[in-house]
């Protein structure tokens, strides 16, 4: 059957098995990916069918897992890492940017570096410290890698069967607050693009740009604008490195107006990126500055204040109606 | 002969993993025996009063206590998430009480008996499983460092400490908690590194309690860890972890011999992990009960009953005092923990920085007009 | 002597001397910084005045430098920690952004975290891969860090003594392609706050900004403007973490028009923050959308191309042109 | 007795780094002295034929004299910066010549010599160095990777190969080289734990030349670093770097054993950097010339020499062949460097990516836009 209604993590499932099944040097590495299907049992029953020596249980080393990964590719698998959480990747840095991204570019492309890291990141899920980072700024800075972020179970699927075919190293950021959210996947669709934003709501007031948890949280601020009189138009960017701003100045050229919305940090975070470069591309067209709604410049608060910290519906509305008063 | 040769696998790519061999019986240092019989072993001799006996006792009775405690309480939804030491006690009360008060320890986030015996209150140790704080305690008040949870990173901090310590010609000495799962992460290697260069007064406590998640301890390393530390130049030790007594004997002897200069010592403490990881982890997907009734055998709490009980150290009275003390103490537990207030969303943006930056007060006012605007429309 | 000529490396070695003299507790860590005295020879002589046991060569590991020296500040100490070159801070990244970056706030603020790390970076030095690297984005992203990068002598001395008497971890960055740039040190001149920017030369067309090695060639290019009757005002930012908002505010509002330059690729690049930022806060006063130079996305190139991708002369003057047309 | 000892340091804090110790004579395989004499070795024996002893001297000393004229090619500004190998021929000789085609090496930026075992064009190893290109050569078409700057993370590479090797049921081998001082970063710690975990056919090649820049091994472990295998699992052997027989023969023998599944092994080549560190460095402010003298005595090529001579193994004739080859080759790469083209500026926005990113293309597009306004300037 091709078309199931699956929440974002058994997407996740699904995709991983469909790339096991159909590319013999797809590989899934990492810590407890194996019999305990991975701590968000994203993995599961994937070493039950394809064994140990396609679904990895790794020593806990996240440098290691990523370099060997790295070693792997050389020899012609595609590995697919996962990293148990967003706070735990930080030991793998060093291999990520020094040496996945570059790698290609070093050998003047005579070597393919086709490593997928998927990293569940994120914040609201009540978690203890170094559960809920979005540190996706950390990597779209860095030439050499790919950041994609699916706000779906349907792109779920298939952005992570489109990151694995990649030849290039793709980061693959799981909203994680969001896995049991479910939705329709047609496994036979043929998809877009892997780096094409996409319209989730028509609006014509203002564009509210986001990617992975923050969609839900933008439509449904849309929703509520609507009751107010207010038509905003909802991207969804899905791509973070590269962005595609061709589709974020199309929408803003209409709609005039354009707030970003992310959970990362504001400082230095993927809203600053956008907004400069929209404000460039589309000067005489803005009526209001580009608003950004994302984290404080604070290390991720303990969860029982993590409500407050978050951007939520009522931060993206206040920043609506900021632009809206220009 | 110049090649140090273990037995090596006949196999490759990993295959081997999945047949996991039950635990064999490793060598390592024993003063009581799962029966509750005092042993005596060359290199480690001990003594103990009947006082201190039922000092131990008690320590490792009010820990688990105090732990399944809060394992209700987070089944109770009063904490997030609680990761218990349950099976550990012994490990962790026997090297927690051979640290003298001026040491430092650096924990992973599963030392709560080590805290007990650092005399941290307890109930402090719960606030970052509550969501309340990140680091509920004054790492200076107890010289007890905050819970770690990142794997691993403790052990260069400790060795830092430990040179700090060396620099001061201070006596103390530094002792870095880690688990079997960790020892796989650069950092401790790196940790092994430093202490070794700058013969810091430093001893590595390894809990080897089989597992790390779901990960047996084959997946780390394919000899014991115990041996690591020989290749970084100092030594290492497997200590039966069930054994207070022992991890009370080895580590105060490693202790002293970091204080008295000699440098950083591995201590391998052999033990078992017998809840799940944490409360958010399900072990029947991974291990067989077979496993933990075999290490229910060798209860750290029970073996020494047993001998307080056989040698008449701790008699009837003893044993209802520690219950009732064991009551007192988790209702005072579960008492403070439910009402234990959320932070002030103004926390966010305190201790952020010691001595201020200007974004953080930008947005501290920012949110703080924000909500006040909540303020003023509820107000109309 | 309080005042002397100085070379902005000879103004680094002369304020660690200041501070191992002033203070007992101040250590110097890092690759070869003892008897060689550094690479470049930054840390020259102070082993040899001062001892082993306060200028310590350690072993080669970044994550073990920065992870002890976290331990030592926990002890008392206040390590001053030498990276040898930008791409080699990598393996020490998540001991940095995961410890050094969040213990004071984990710790509710009982302790404090008084270490430096000093980061050789930038290019135009003709070395080889790794040597030439400007992450500064990646670090200023980050809460509990702050980031500064001085550009002349002066500011080198002073901007370190400041850093090692916060107690807060700084990451200083030296624009190593300058450190022979000489000026006059007044070692007793009070100086200003660290984290201020400053007017470097008065202009009322547009305002440059910069920071490290870029306000040298932003300089430069305001001296040619001048001659074709432009008048370029030109700041020099100092701080990467906090940013003086305020001061580049009231320049842009004289001036109306902002380029950014930095040696760093634009992408998630410091550009971008400000270019945000400054819009928000003059959407009204701004002729011309905020302009950015900088890197391309791109690693570093081999050295035979560095002058073709860094930013100079003729490619602010470029941006400036281009600002100047709206 | 669990504790496995070590003489311990009885200073503290780091203070002992000053005395460093002239290095004593360590236990190590040696199959020729330095004086030019066959010695055996009762676990690696070898047979070389005379043949083979002329073609290893002809790849020391060809070795030899293309470094040595990178290095006045460095001198002269035709390179930005130069490596030398000088001093350490045999351990790269003998090692590379052990490979097998189908092996894969993984280097650092100092393995000249093994490059030329491999087939590598010396005049393609230039090309980093004098900032052309940050790698030029397919790895592919010779099994040997890029030069790795980034101390240790090549043995990461070379391990997750060697998984993938024994995944593919090859019967290859893989060989990883680093420094002393690169024995320090947790990368290479993880590289033993992951090869001895997957039980991956990789050789950890270590060649302790005593110096990581102007750092001695002391400040990297205070015990022989081939000792450092154990405490993973796997065995470690020190060999005379120096001593091109024994270097041949322990690597042959270390790659076998890991082709026939008997997983990693770590050698330990014992040898000196006879020059700067690079051609940016300066020794003499870190270590005395005495030091050098004494090494010099143990140069691997004389040693070599003096045995094929003594012997009868090669003639006049011989040498002075491949005197007139070593000053071809020399002019071949002078000339070949020296008119090495500058990369087409264009090429900043070459191969980032495989399958292509938005914002490259639009930035090379810009770029070539800018740089024809130029070109339009100047037409004008
Ligand atoms: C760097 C890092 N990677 C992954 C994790 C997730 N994680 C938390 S505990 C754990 C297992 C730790 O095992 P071990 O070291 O044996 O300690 P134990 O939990 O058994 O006490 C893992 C993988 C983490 N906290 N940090
Ligand atoms: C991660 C990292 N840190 C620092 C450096 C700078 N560096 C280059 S070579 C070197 C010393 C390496 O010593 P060793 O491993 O013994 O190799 P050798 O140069 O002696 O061959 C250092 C510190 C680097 N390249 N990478
Ligand atoms: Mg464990
Ligand atoms: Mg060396």
């Amino acid at each position: 059957m091709a078309i199931e209604k699956l929440s974002i993590s058994k997407a996740i499932n699904a995709s991983l098995r469909t790339a096991l099944e159909t590319d013999p040097k797809v590989l899934i590495m990492g810590e407890d990916v194996g019999k305990l299907g991975g701590v968000f049992r994203v993995t599961d029953g994937l070493q039950k069918d394809f064994g140990e020596d396609r679904v990895i249980d790794t020593p806990l080393a996240e440098s290691g897992i990523v370099g060997t990964a790295i070693g792997l590719a050389l020899r012609g698998y595609r590995p697919v890492v996962e990293i148990q959480f967003d706070g735990f990747v930080f030991p793998a840095y060093d291999q990520i940017v020094t040496q996945l991204a570059k790698m290609h570019a070093r050998a003047l492309g005579k070597v393919k570096l086709p490593v997928v890291i998927r990293i569940p990141y994120g914040g609201a899920i009540g978690a203890v410290e170094h559960h809920s980072e979005s540190p996706e700024a950390l990597f779209a800075h860095v030439a050499g890698l790919k950041v994609v972020s699916p706000s779906n179970a349907a792109d779920a699927y298939w952005m992570l069967q489109q990151a694995i075919q990649s030849d290039d190293p793709v980061i693959y950021f799981e909203p994680k607050r969001r896995y049991h959210d479910r939705a329709e996947v047609d496994t036979e669709a043929i998809p877009g693009p892997l780096h094409a934003a996409r319209v989730v709501r028509q609006g014509t007031d203002l564009t509210l740009a986001a990617y992975g948890p923050m969609v839900k949280t933008c439509l449904e601020a849309a929703a509520a604008a609507e009751e107010e009189g207010k038509s905003l138009e909802v991207l969804d960017l899905r791509s973070i490195s590269p962005i595609d701003f061709d589709s974020i100045q199309a929408s803003v050229q209409r709609t005039r107006r354009l707030v970003v919305v992310h959970e990362a940090p504001v400082f230095f975070g993927s809203g600053g990126e956008i907004a400069a470069r929209i404000t460039e591309r589309c000067f005489y067209h803005l009526e209001a500055p580009v608003l950004r709604v994302g984290g404080y410049h604070a290390p991720y608060p303990p969860s029982r204040l993590e409500d407050e910290y978050l951007p939520g519906l009522d931060r993206v509305l206040d920043a609506v109606d900021r632009a809206l008063a220009y | 002969m110049t090649v140090e040769s273990t037995a090596p696998r006949k196999t490759r790519g990993g295959k081997r993993a999945g047949s996991r061999k039950p635990a064999g019986e490793p060598q390592l240092v024993q003063l009581l025996t799962p029966e509750g019989e005092r042993v005596e072993h060359p290199d480690y001799a001990i003594d103990v009063t009947p006082e201190e006996l039922r000092g131990l006792y008690r320590d490792m009775v009010l820990t688990r206590r105090f732990d399944g405690e809060a394992t209700t309480l987070q089944r109770q939804g009063e904490l997030g998430l609680w990761a218990s030491l349950l099976g550990q006690e012994a490990a962790q009360i026997g090297s927690g009480r051979a640290s003298r008060a001026d040491d430092y320890v650096f924990p992973t986030y599963r030392e709560h008996g080590v805290a007990w015996c650092r005399g941290v209150d307890p109930v402090n140790l719960l606030g970052m499983f509550r969501g309340v704080n990140n680091g509920g305690w004054d790492p200076n008040e107890n010289n007890f460092h905050l819970y770690t949870i990142v794997i691993g990173s403790q052990a260069l901090h400790a060795t830092g400490y430990a040179m700090g310590v060396a620099k001061d010609g201070a006596d103390s000495a530094v002792i870095a908690y880690f688990g079997d799962g960790a020892s796989s992460q650069g950092d401790v290697a790196e940790a092994f590194t430093f202490s070794a260069v700058y013969n810091a007064p430093v001893v590595f406590f390894c809990q080897n309690n089989q597992w790390a998640i779901s990960e047996p301890t084959e997946k780390q390393t394919r000899v014991p860890l115990y041996q690591r530390a020989q290749g970084y130049g100092f030594p290492g030790v497997r200590v039966d972890g069930n054994d207070v007594l022992a991890c009370l004997a080895v580590t105060r002897a490693a202790l002293d011999r970091a204080r008295s200069g000699q440098g950083p010592m591995l201590i391998e403490a052999f033990t078992y992990r017998m809840g799940a990881h944490t409360t958010s982890d399900d072990p029947t997907r991974y291990r067989r009960d077979e496993e933990r009734e075999l290490w229910e055998a060798k209860d750290p709490i029970l073996r020494l009953r047993r001998l307080l009980e056989r040698e008449g150290h701790a008699d009837e009275a003893f044993f209802a005092e520690l219950e009732a003390e064991s009551d007192a103490l988790a209702k005072r537990v579960r008492d403070t923990v439910r009402t234990m207030p959320d932070p002030d969303r103004m926390a966010i943006f305190d201790n952020i920085y010691a001595d201020g930056h200007a974004l953080v007060d930008e947005e501290r006012e920012q949110f703080a007009a924000y909500q006040a605007s909540f303020a003023d429309e509820e107000s109309r």
